[in-house]
Formats: C-alpha cells, sequence, structure tokens
C-alpha cells in the first residue's frame, strides 16, 4: 500500500470515512466518519446538497404562488407542508375556511402521513437489508396515493388547499374506495408486515436496545415528531395547538417509552394506525356545506361558480394574483408526517412576503445523526439512520 | 389553552424579566420579548428556568433601510405542556454591518443547527458557538449571504 | 432464556412462512408495467393544458398567477376566424402541472386534460406556442403494444388493473 | 471416427468430465444463471413485482443474467490508481478458482454408468473442507488490493466471518465422520441408503446449513458486502468482467457447499434411478439452493458482531452437541 490510507493510519488508529453524498445509503447527504475498529468515534452530518433556497425564493414570489413552492420541500409530505403555510397566511389575512373545507384538508393531510411513514419504513427496511419490507411499503402506498389522487387530480405535488378553503370538493363514489384503500392497508399492517419485519428476530436484534435516545435528551435537543414521542414525550401539535379538523376528531398521540430505533418505528405504526381511525372519522362525519369562505365564493367568475356547483371543482379568484395580506408577523406550527413543522412570516403589506422562515422537521433532527450514531458500530448506523426517517431535500429547503 | 392562563404566564414572564426587556402579547398564544443582545443569555436563562426548555427556530430578518438585522428565537416547552401551547419569540436587534451576536447554545444545545444555518444564509456571527462553520454554502464562500436582502435572484 | 429461544424460533417460522405465501399465491403484483400498460387517469387529473381560444378573453391572469413562469402571452391572430387575443403559451420544462392557471382562467379557456407524459425527442417541442395548445397535446402511445388499463382498489391486492 | 472417439473417451473420462461439466463448470454455469433469475423472480414474486422481464420475455426473462455477463464482458476493467494491480485482478480468477477446487473430490452419484468422483481418496471429506477453505483468503485479498476503505472494512468483516463459520462447519462435518465411521464421502453417501444423516442428527445439519449461508454471504448473514454502509463491500472497486467474477464466486461457492451437504446429510444420490442417480442428487442441491437464496427476501441482515456471537454461541454450541450426540449414537450402537 503506498498511499493515503496508510499514510492516515501513521500515528492514529482512527480512519476517516466519507459517506456520501455517492453511497448507496446516504441520501442526498454527506457524514463525515471517524472509525476505531468497529465502532463510529465521531459522526458529523454534512447537509445541504439538495438545497434549493425555499426562503429566498419566497421572498420573490406572489403569496399564492408560494403554496406549489414550500410543498416542493418534502414531496412525500406536501399536504402537510401545504396546511403549514396556509394556515399562516391565514392568520395574516385573519380567514378561518368552512368546517368541509377543514375535514377536507385533515383528509388529505393524514392520507399524507400514511404515505410518508410507509416510505419511511421502506427506507428503513433496505437500510437494513430486507428488500421486501423496501418493496411492500412502497407498494402499498400506491392505493392511498391513487385516492389523494382521486381528491386533488396529482399522486404527489397536491397544492391542495388554498387560503380560505380547499379547492377541490370530493369525486363521486369516494369514500367507497378509501374504505377499501384502508381496509387494505389495515391488514397489511397489522399481519404481513409484523410477521416479516417487525417481529422478525433479526429486525428485533437490529433494532433493539440501539441509538437510545433518553427523554431529556430528546427535550434537550429539540427533536420534533416521531423521535420525540419514542423517548416517552406526548408533545404532538394536533393535541397541543389544534387546527383543521383535529379539536373535532378523536385520536391517540402514539408514543413509547424506550427511545430505541425500535420505538421510534413503533410509534409510526401507531400512528398509521391513529391516522386510519382518524380518516374513518373523517369519511363518516364529512359536515355538507362549501369548500371555501364566502369571502372567495363570491369573487369568481359566473361560469367558474357554475362549474364549482356542479362538479365542486372550486376556481381560483382572480384577486389571489394580487393578495395582499396586511403587514404583521404570523407563527403557524402543524404536525407534519415527521414532526413539528414551522412558518414564521413576516408581511409588510406587500405583494411578496417580507420574509419567510420556514423550519422543517427533519432539519431540526439532524443533530441525531452526531448524537446517537458517535459511539455507535459501523453496521448500526443504517438502522439508526433508518429509524430517525430523515428526508433530505426537507431538511436543507 | 384560554386566554386566562396565557395572561398569568405573561404576567408571571413581566415581573420576572422587567426592566431589562419588554413582552407583548402578538396574537392569542404567542408572545414576544425584545431585549438587547448583551442581555439576551440573562433573559434566555431566566426563561429556562421558567419551563421552556426548547427552541423551534432562529428566524434572521434582514432590514437594510434600518441597518439592524432582527433575530428571534422561537420558545416552547415540551415538559410542560400548558406553556406548550403558547409560542414564545425572543428577539434581539444587531448591527448589520457588524451583524455578531451571542450565541444561545449554553442555554439551548438545540439552537445549534439552527444558528448555524443562520450564520450560513445570513451572516449573523455567533459568539461562543461551537461550530461557526458553513453548512450548506460552500466553505470557502465568500460572496454576499444568500438571505440578506442585497443578494438578489437572476429572473 | 429458553422461552427467548423458542419465541425466537417462533417468530423465524412465521417469517418463513409469510414469505412462502407470497410465494406461492397466486398473481398478487402492483407493478404497473408502464409502457405496455397505459393507465386511464381520474376524471379530474392535472395533466397538460388546452387553449380554446374563442373563450380566452386576454386577461392574462393564467400569466400571472403560474408560480413557475411557464406561461407566456404572445398575440395571436387565429388563421380560420382571423379573431386576434393576447394567448397563452405553455413551456412545458418549467410547468410544475399544479392546476392554478386552469382554476383562475375566468371563462373557463384553459382546459384539462388527461395526458401527463410531456417526454418529447426535440427540446423545442416542450414549448407549446398557441397554436399546438389550441389542438391540445397529442402523444402517440409509447410502444406498439401499449393497452389501456383501469387500475381499480382492491381490498385483498390492493390495486388490480383492469384491461379497459 | 477413431478421433471422435478418442475425445469422447478424454471427455467422458471422470477427472475431465468431474469438473469441466457435471457437476463441474458448465453445470455451475448453467445453474447459476438459472439461480440468480430465480432468486430476482421469487423475490419480485413475493415483493408483488414482475422481477426481470424483457431479455427473453416469452419465457420471462431467463436470460437476463447472459446478457447481464454480456454487457459486463464489453466494459472497461477499470483498476483505480492506487491500486495493487496484479492482485486486484488475480484474485478474483484465483478466487474462482479456489472456489471450484472443491468438487474433484465431491462425489456426485453416476451418470450413464460412470462414476461421477474426479478423485478418490479416503479422505475425500477433509479435502474437501480445506479446499473451500481458500476462498475467503482471495476475498480478503481482494479487498486489500483495491486499496479502498470500503473494500478494507468488508475485508475485514470477511476474516471476522470466516473464524466463526468454519468452526461450527467444520466440527458438524466431523460429526458425520464420526457418525458414519469414513472420512470418505462415498462411503458417508453409501451409509445414508436406508436414513439420511439429517434425521439422525438434526443438530450438525442445522448448523451446517447456517455456517454455509454464513459463509457465502446469504441473507441474513449478508454482512461482508452489505450495501447500506459499505457500498459492495471488498468488491466496491470491482466493474466490468471482473465485477461479474467477484459476484459468481459466492454462487458457486454456494453450489460446492449445497452439494456437500447433499451428500453429507441428505442421502446424496438415494433413492437410486438407474444409471441416473445424479438426477436425484441434482433435484436435492436445487431444491436447497432455491430455499437459500429465498431467504434473501425474508430477512434483514444481521449485525457483524451479533453473527460472530451466532457463529461462536450457538452454532458451536450446536457443533459440540452434534459431535457428542454422534458419539453417543455410535456408542450405543456398538
Amino acid at each position: 500500500m503506498k498511499t493515503s490510507l496508510s499514510k492516515q493510519q501513521d500515528n492514529r488508529k482512527e480512519i476517516e470515512l466519507f459517506i456520501g453524498p455517492q453511497h448507496p445509503a446516504s441520501g442526498h447527504m454527506r457524514f463525515i466518519g471517524r472509525v476505531d475498529g468497529d465502532i463510529f468515534t465521531n459522526f458529523i452530518p454534512d447537509p445541504g446538497w439538495v438545497h434549493r433556497g425555499i426562503e429566498k425564493i419566497a421572498e420573490n414570489r406572489k403569496w399564492i404562488q408560494i403554496i406549489p413552492l414550500v410543498e416542493r420541500a418534502a414531496i412525500l409530505d406536501a399536504a402537510n407542508m401545504n396546511i403549514g403555510y396556509v394556515i399562516a397566511l391565514e392568520k395574516l389575512l385573519d380567514i378561518e375556511p368552512p368546517p368541509r373545507a377543514q375535514y377536507l384538508r385533515t383528509l388529505l393531510c393524514e392520507i399524507n402521513r400514511i404515505t410518508s411513514h410507509l416510505y419511511g419504513f421502506g427506507i428503513a427496511g433496505i437500510m437494513i437489508g430486507s428488500s421486501t419490507f423496501y418493496m411492500w411499503p412502497f407498494a402499498d402506498r400506491e392505493p392511498l396515493i391513487d385516492i389523494a389522487q382521486l381528491i386533488t387530480g396529482a399522486r404527489l405535488t397536491y397544492s391542495y388547499m388554498i387560503p380560505g378553503g380547499v379547492r377541490r370538493d370530493l369525486p363521486q363514489g369516494f369514500k367507497e374506495k378509501a374504505l377499501k384503500a384502508l381496509k387494505y392497508i389495515e391488514r397489511r399492517l397489522n399481519n404481513d408486515y409484523f410477521r416479516i419485519f417487525f417481529d422478525n428476530p433479526v429486525t428485533k436484534a437490529r433494532y433493539q436496545e440501539v441509538g437510545v435516545l433518553k427523554r431529556d435528551d430528546a427535550i434537550r435537543l429539540g427533536i420534533v415528531g416521531p423521535n420525540l414521542r419514542a423517548s416517552n414525550v406526548k408533545y404532538d401539535v394536533r393535541k397541543v395547538e389544534p387546527y383543521a379538523a383535529y379539536p373535532e376528531l378523536e385520536f391517540d398521540i402514539a408514543y413509547e417509552k424506550e427511545g430505541d430505533c425500535y420505538a421510534r418505528l413503533l410509534v409510526r405504526v401507531e400512528e398509521i394506525r391513529q391516522s386510519i381511525k382518524i380518516i374513518r372519522q373523517i369519511l363518516d362525519a364529512l359536515p355538507q356545506g362549501p369548500i371555501i369562505h364566502k369571502k372567495y365564493e363570491k369573487l369568481v367568475s359566473l361560469r367558474k361558480l357554475e362549474e364549482y356547483q356542479k362538479t365542486g371543482i372550486f376556481g381560483l379568484p382572480a384577486i389571489f394574483t394580487v393578495l395582499r395580506p396586511p403587514a404583521g408577523e404570523v407563527i403557524s406550527r402543524v404536525e407534519a408526517a415527521r414532526g413539528e413543522l414551522i412558518f414564521h412570516i413576516i408581511s409588510t403589506g406587500e405583494l411578496r412576503p417580507y420574509r419567510l422562515r420556514m423550519v422543517t422537521p427533519s432539519f431540526r433532527n439532524i443533530v441525531l445523526f452526531r448524537e446517537l450514531i458517535s459511539g455507535a458500530r459501523v453496521m448500526d448506523f443504517p438502522a439508526i439512520y433508518g429509524s430517525i426517517d430523515y428526508f433530505p431535500p426537507e431538511s436543507d429547503r | 389553552m384560554n386566554i386566562d392562563e396565557v395572561s398569568r404566564v405573561f404576567k408571571d414572564l413581566k415581573s420576572m424579566i422587567e426592566p431589562e426587556a419588554q413582552i407583548s402579547i402578538l396574537s392569542s398564544n404567542r408572545l414576544i420579548i425584545t431585549t438587547s443582545t448583551d442581555k439576551l443569555e440573562l433573559i434566555a436563562n431566566l426563561l429556562k428556568n421558567y419551563g421552556f426548555d426548547h427552541v423551534k427556530s432562529v428566524t434572521a430578518i434582514d432590514y437594510p433601510m434600518k441597518n439592524i438585522i432582527e433575530i428571534s428565537y422561537l420558545i416552547s416547552s415540551f415538559n410542560n405542556l400548558n406553556l406548550s401551547k403558547i409560542i414564545l419569540t425572543l428577539k434581539t436587534l444587531i448591527d448589520r454591518n457588524k451583524s455578531i451576536s451571542k450565541s444561545l447554545y449554553k442555554v439551548w444545545p438545540s439552537v445549534e443547527f439552527l444558528e448555524r444555518e443562520t450564520y450560513d444564509l445570513m451572516g449573523v456571527f455567533f459568539e461562543e458557538h461551537p461550530e461557526n462553520t458553513s453548512l450548506i454554502l460552500p466553505e470557502d464562500y465568500k460572496d454576499i449571504r444568500p438571505l440578506r436582502k442585497d443578494f438578489k435572484l437572476i429572473k | 432464556m429458553i422461552i427467548k429461544i423458542i419465541n425466537n424460533f417462533y417468530h423465524h417460522i412465521r417469517a418463513i412462512l409469510i414469505g412462502l405465501k407470497y410465494l406461492l399465491s397466486p398473481g398478487i403484483r402492483i407493478t404497473l408495467k408502464y409502457p405496455d400498460e397505459l393507465p386511464i387517469l381520474p376524471e379530474n387529473y392535472r395533466g397538460m393544458l388546452k387553449l380554446n381560444n374563442e373563450l380566452c378573453i386576454s386577461c392574462g391572469l393564467c400569466s400571472q398567477i403560474c408560480p413557475a413562469g411557464a406561461i407566456n402571452l404572445k398575440l395571436f391572430e387565429h388563421e380560420q376566424t382571423k379573431q386576434v387575443g393576447r394567448h397563452p403559451e405553455v413551456d412545458y420544462k418549467r410547468c410544475i402541472f399544479c392546476g392554478f392557471c386552469i382554476d383562475i382562467c375566468p371563462s373557463k379557456a384553459l382546459e384539462l386534460t388527461r395526458i401527463h407524459d410531456a417526454a418529447f425527442y426535440v427540446e423545442d417541442e416542450l414549448y407549446y406556442e398557441v397554436n399546438r395548445l389550441i389542438i391540445g397535446p397529442k402523444i402517440d402511445p409509447p410502444c406498439m403494444r401499449s393497452k389501456y388499463v383501469i387500475s381499480e382498489i382492491d381490498e385483498v391486492r390492493g390495486i388490480v388493473y383492469r384491461n379497459a | 471416427m477413431e478421433i471422435v472417439d478418442l475425445i469422447l473417451n478424454i471427455l467422458l473420462h471422470p477427472s475431465i468430465f468431474v469438473p469441466l461439466i457435471f457437476p463441474g463448470f458448465i453445470t455451475i454455469l448453467i445453474i447459476i444463471i438459472l439461480l440468480i433469475w430465480a432468486e430476482r423472480k421469487v423475490a419480485a414474486k413475493i415483493q408483488m413485482r414482475i422481477g426481470p422481464l424483457y431479455v427473453t420475455r416469452r419465457f420471462g426473462g431467463i436470460l437476463q443474467l447472459l446478457a447481464d455477463l454480456l454487457r459486463y464482458m464489453f466494459a472497461e476493467v477499470i483498476t483505480s490508481k492506487d491500486s495493487d494491480k496484479f492482485i486486484f485482478i488475480a484474485s478474483p480468477i484465483v478466487a474462482l478458482t479456489a472456489t471450484l477446487l472443491p468438487l474433484a473430490v465431491i462425489p456426485a452419484g453416476s451418470l450413464l454408468g460412470i462414476e461421477l468422483i474426479a478423485l478418490r481418496t479416503n479422505i475425500s471429506l477433509l479435502a474437501a473442507l480445506a479446499l473451500s477453505s481458500l476462498t475467503p483468503i482471495f476475498i480478503i485479498i481482494m479487498g486489500w488490493a483495491s486499496n479502498n476503505k470500503f473494500a478494507l472494512m468488508g475485508s475485514l468483516r470477511e476474516g471476522h466471518l470466516m473464524i466463526s463459520y468454519e468452526v461450527p462447519l467444520y466440527l458438524s462435518a466431523l460429526s458425520v465422520a464420526i457418525l458414519h465411521g469414513s472420512l470418505d464421502i462415498v462411503d458417508i453417501v453409501n451409509n445414508q441408503q436406508r436414513v439420511w444423516t439429517v434425521l439422525i442428527n438434526p443438530f450438525a445439519a442445522f448448523s451446517f446449513f447456517i455456517s454455509v449461508i454464513m459463509s457465502t454471504s446469504r441473507f441474513p448473514f449478508e454482512i461482508t458486502e452489505s450495501d447500506s454502509e459499505l457500498v459492495a463491500g471488498p468488491y466496491t472497486e470491482y466493474s466490468s468482467i471482473l465485477y461479474g467474477l467477484v459476484m459468481g464466486v459466492p454462487y458457486m461457492r454456494l453450489y460446492v457447499f449445497t452439494l456437500l451437504f447433499v451428500d453429507l446429510f441428505l442421502g446424496g444420490w438415494y433413492p437410486l434411478i438407474d444409471g441416473f442417480s445424479s438426477i436425484t442428487l441434482i433435484i436435492k442441491v436445487l431444491i436447497i439452493l432455491l430455499f437459500s437464496v429465498f431467504l434473501r427476501s425474508v430477512y434483514p441482515r444481521y449485525r457483524l458482531d451479533q453473527a460472530i456471537r451466532i457463529g461462536w454461541h450457538i452454532l458451536f454450541t450446536l457443533s459440540l452437541i452434534s459431535i457428542t450426540l454422534s458419539l453417543l449414537i455410535i456408542g450405543w450402537v456398538m
């Protein structure tokens, strides 16, 4: 050996390991680790490889044009990104959407939460080598994406919520299809997933007592979402500061006590169950009425109004192109699939926001890499990464 | 959470932090505390002892006309579920040209990456931050920081 | 200890059995053989655009709301009707299929089509001038044996594809 | 005509026929092509996919691997600047050869009346085991010669695993030898005419099988090349046909070990089909092979230390138990 590898080891017994950005498991991400034998003595996450500058771009977009923009932060979780921004905008505009719109928003958010968690399962599965548990959750997203497509007309980038309501009503025969999809996913989750993966002794060996995040550490580091709840903190924005239709719906906060990788996965399983419960309630108790605030209902053209009454597709009023919310500062928080999403918006009464701050859950969880993987074994790195459900584009924004 | 409780917290905080800082109500459960940079850590410690245990966001806002940068820490609690219904904004103004502020890493370790990002994209240097290095931009980035208002996007 | 070993063994067997079950049970598959099987999308799918130039009132709202800046307005004179107006052109290199333009169009001049395969051999073809926008997207099936299928949600098999 | 006869005679002579045609090289190639295709199809079936399809659509993409191999053939062989080039290129070839060596002493029944064993010795079991332990060394060398951190770590893992699976592997094989009182595999198989070893000493079979799974890096012990942290382990730097070779090595090893497993535990070529006893053998081999590749779609992979623990705690104990059992049975019978 004539080169770096041996040179580096001259007076240290550690080697420096660069994982990513071109690595099968790193995602759009780089990690710099120091390995001593089989142990990472230090592990530093280095994000920013898919940074798109959403905060800067938002300062140059009209208020309504930011809706598709913020969705791009986490394309898997578009509805939750969307609702976070729209709630903030509505607070500025001081309007409240009608109840049916609230329910429809919640419906889409919960569908999105399930698909997002399933995606996370798939990644977690392939990270520790279970190819079947990679394919299954990805395949099972398909029925749910299909029903989301029925509501919104798009598979992932819904842009469904607009200030004052939602863009479309449910199509005919939606409830039956949605119930079928829910039944399917419930059966798969409770039987097949557990048998092939969660109860599989290999999975348990890889996950249990690995990457333990204690309650105090989780709070100290400001972790959010399922990762926080897996460390026995019962914090869920849907309960703490209910938005949309959540105050009227019944569900429990999913939480676990252990704080290890396995607990983090089980919290997500329980959240999917709760989401299914929420969707069932919504489908049963969907209130009748308009889907858009009446202030905007009057503003669309007659032709569009006719269409709205006939097909339930509401056209955007022309005023949206020149929307000028009054000057002010607003902070909104919602529970996205990976945790709490914060929008902090400063408006100066212009066509465009003066400053839009978006703090995504993945970005707040990024510190976990350093905290959990430093001191873990090399083979624990993918297990912990998978269990955190970290999504680089969401973190980078 | 009803208004009474917010006003109770409001009163508590008011008696605790005045006269070093001013507190006001933004909306039903959003409070704002404004203070100067050198008192920041003091106030932060008081707030932490009161029960605010983590930082949700560090927002830096550039006002080139007034020649200031406003830094807001959004603070709340995980432990105390009553406090967690409030989001408290801890605000401080710094000189735009110098743009140096005090890091709150010692008080709330959860600011680490948020402050680093603010340093990276807004160019606010946080004293006593363990790692004031770039997070997203290239390490040798010398240009105007992208979130400053004088950084223009080419259309 | 013994209980743990037995429990582990039991779960090993269960995992292998569920694998065998899926191996031996007939035809559960969710893959759509895309170029061979083309899905028929739901009616309100947000695909590519089509312009009805007779309805267009040249208000330019579509261009103003487009978040991606994909719509430009252009002065256009129709060959037969000699109708003149500033009509939209769509650049599918930029379009993100959000459908805002369709929703905001006050006269319903812009319509949805259910075609989403905006893939072309020549880059310039991605730019839809008014002429082509009026005709609307016509995309040939990507391969000879393509056939259309309808996807249906199924309680047991997730999704089944039926021939249309 | 005499020349044709001569060639036929040479070809059909066991010492040529066995390593070259059956159960040697050509059979291995065919079986590997089918096996990898089957592995992908089985995984696809379980995972609700289709799997390889577009190469020979009518036969479900059975020639996919052949197409891949052709592609590997025509790809450029890239050796990185810092690698030890000679060893880097030589070690996959040597590893391949070393993997095939045990076939010389493993009997494979008879075909058309020819006894299929290239070299009959009375210590063939020992010889087979000894020859089979050559391959891991070359895998370790591959990782070292690549001069890549991931490859090196993969090699180290192979080294760690090697010492933990080889001991139980040999001990459980030896327990069979004790049971049948012979180190000659032909004798061992002939002894199983009435009852298979797996029924007499299941512990030995179990620990042998798990060790084989471990040594050929099948799931759940696919640790050497675990792609989620080591990219491809020792094979990270390999490309083109060399990659084809190194990827073939574990499969060939699996085939060789399966042959041995069937001979030792599943009664080899019994029950007999007159003159074609190899067919019985190959059917059993195929079933075991299919089961081994099927495990891929059931399991994630164990962690390195867990695999080593399984090797030393469980498999080693089991192999000791199996030796004791063999001794007890021998003592009881005598």
